[in-house]
């Protein structure tokens, strides 16, 4: 897993700087620069949600996040640069969690290589996250992954409980 | 030998800790000494089916051994993002 | 053509204040922001670019945003928010000549919606780019429309010259 | 009757001028009033085959009845973004 110099990596308790990662990743060479954001909603399955609470196991955290950054610049050898932010703590209603921004030289990688970002991160990044309502809360149940170097579950099945 | 056991999310609420040493002879794997770790947190019993692992940071599956001193991070399914 | 009031559009010479952009859409049913930012890039086809200067039919493209904010909107009812901010002027490497956020509850639909626009926004609004080089400048060519509404030339074809 | 011609991009810098007033005999439509603006500045020519065009700020195709005080303009395929 090498990660390159210029890309950005990080996992924090404080508020993403959106922007300034948005400047240091970009250069004369990107003509395109996708950015999802992920964002605390006010709800979810019509209960409303009043914060979140994210718990990460840091170290191994970050390394994932870059070996996810190396897997992007793998299958799209044409991403200028990417950057990974995580934030974990007590987040409120429209404080971002998570940020990525991907830039190209065109457009499509980027939008490409950020949605791909996203979806992988959920699976294979060791951040969990609770809902707060107002009257409870909740471990958000996170999907199996698909991923054959993170299906465990079978051989556990096979032993007696 | 001992295993630096570390627990995260709903497994680390459900067990009422972040962490403990898991004395156990050698050999061991993943699912040896989370069974070990589940006689000791009886509350983690229902995560047996979902739970997944890490081994010194790296995802793990329940069959790799375990050396002395290795830390086995056990936790449910990441829901981040 | 009815455009939602909270919705952004916006043609303008001055530097795009993305971040503005992206707060005022911002709602709390949001949980998704995807935003594409196109940056102007020192080069075209290998050959080295200085800057870039757009010229708009500024009514008109204005329309053409807001038509087809409305056309996002239907064809993904779950956008939050769309707001689209296209610059015209002489613009430097690594400006901004557009933005477009789309918010909404789910990703899928923000990525999804984000990148629909900016690929019809290249069709239908009615802008154009020349690019400064070193020695010497050259209008960008757009391609033919493939909407129904904007192909025009077969007519005109028929005609004598 | 009068129509109001606009010019943009390639097209405008071909001609060297931003707008025109066109004066025709009714009934006109959209290609009438382009084969008129190329008659006045021959320079068009060559984006015969590639204009397109709108009308009162909205797209429209060759074959568009003009009404006296449109507003026409003639522009190469759109690059924006």
């Amino acid at each position: 897993m090498t990660d390159m110099p210029e890309d950005i990596f990080e996992i924090t308790r404080e508020p993403i700087d959106k922007l300034g990662l948005e400047r240091r990743l970009l250069t004369s060479a990107a003509g395109a620069m996708v950015t999802f954001d992920g964002v605390v909603r006010d709800h979810n399955k019509e209960r409303r949600v009043v914060r979140l609470e994210y718990e990460a196991y840091a170290p191994m955290a970050l390394k994932e996040m870059k070996r996810l950054g190396a897997e992007v610049r793998e299958r799209w050898p044409e991403v200028e640069r990417i950057g990974i932010i995580h934030r974990f703590g007590s987040l409120e209603i429209s404080e971002s969690s998570v940020v990525i921004t991907v830039t190209s030289a065109h457009r499509r990688v980027a939008f490409e290589a950020c949605q791909y970002a996203i979806d992988r991160l959920k699976q294979t990044v060791p951040i969990w996250k609770k809902e707060i309502f107002e009257d409870g809360q909740e471990w958000v149940e996170g999907q199996q992954p698909s991923d054959f170097r993170l299906r465990t579950s079978e051989a556990v099945d096979s032993e007696p409980g | 030998m001992k295993i630096m056991v570390l627990l995260f999310g709903a497994c680390r609420e459900a067990a009422g800790t972040h962490q403990w040493e898991c004395e156990i002879e050698a050999p061991a794997d993943v699912k040896r000494v989370f069974a070990a770790t589940r006689e000791r947190f009886p509350e983690l019993d229902r995560f047996e089916p979902v739970a997944l692992f890490a081994v010194n940071e790296e995802h793990a599956r329940a069959d790799q051994p375990l050396r002395d001193g290795d830390t086995l991070a056990i936790f449910p399914p990441v829901s981040g993002g």
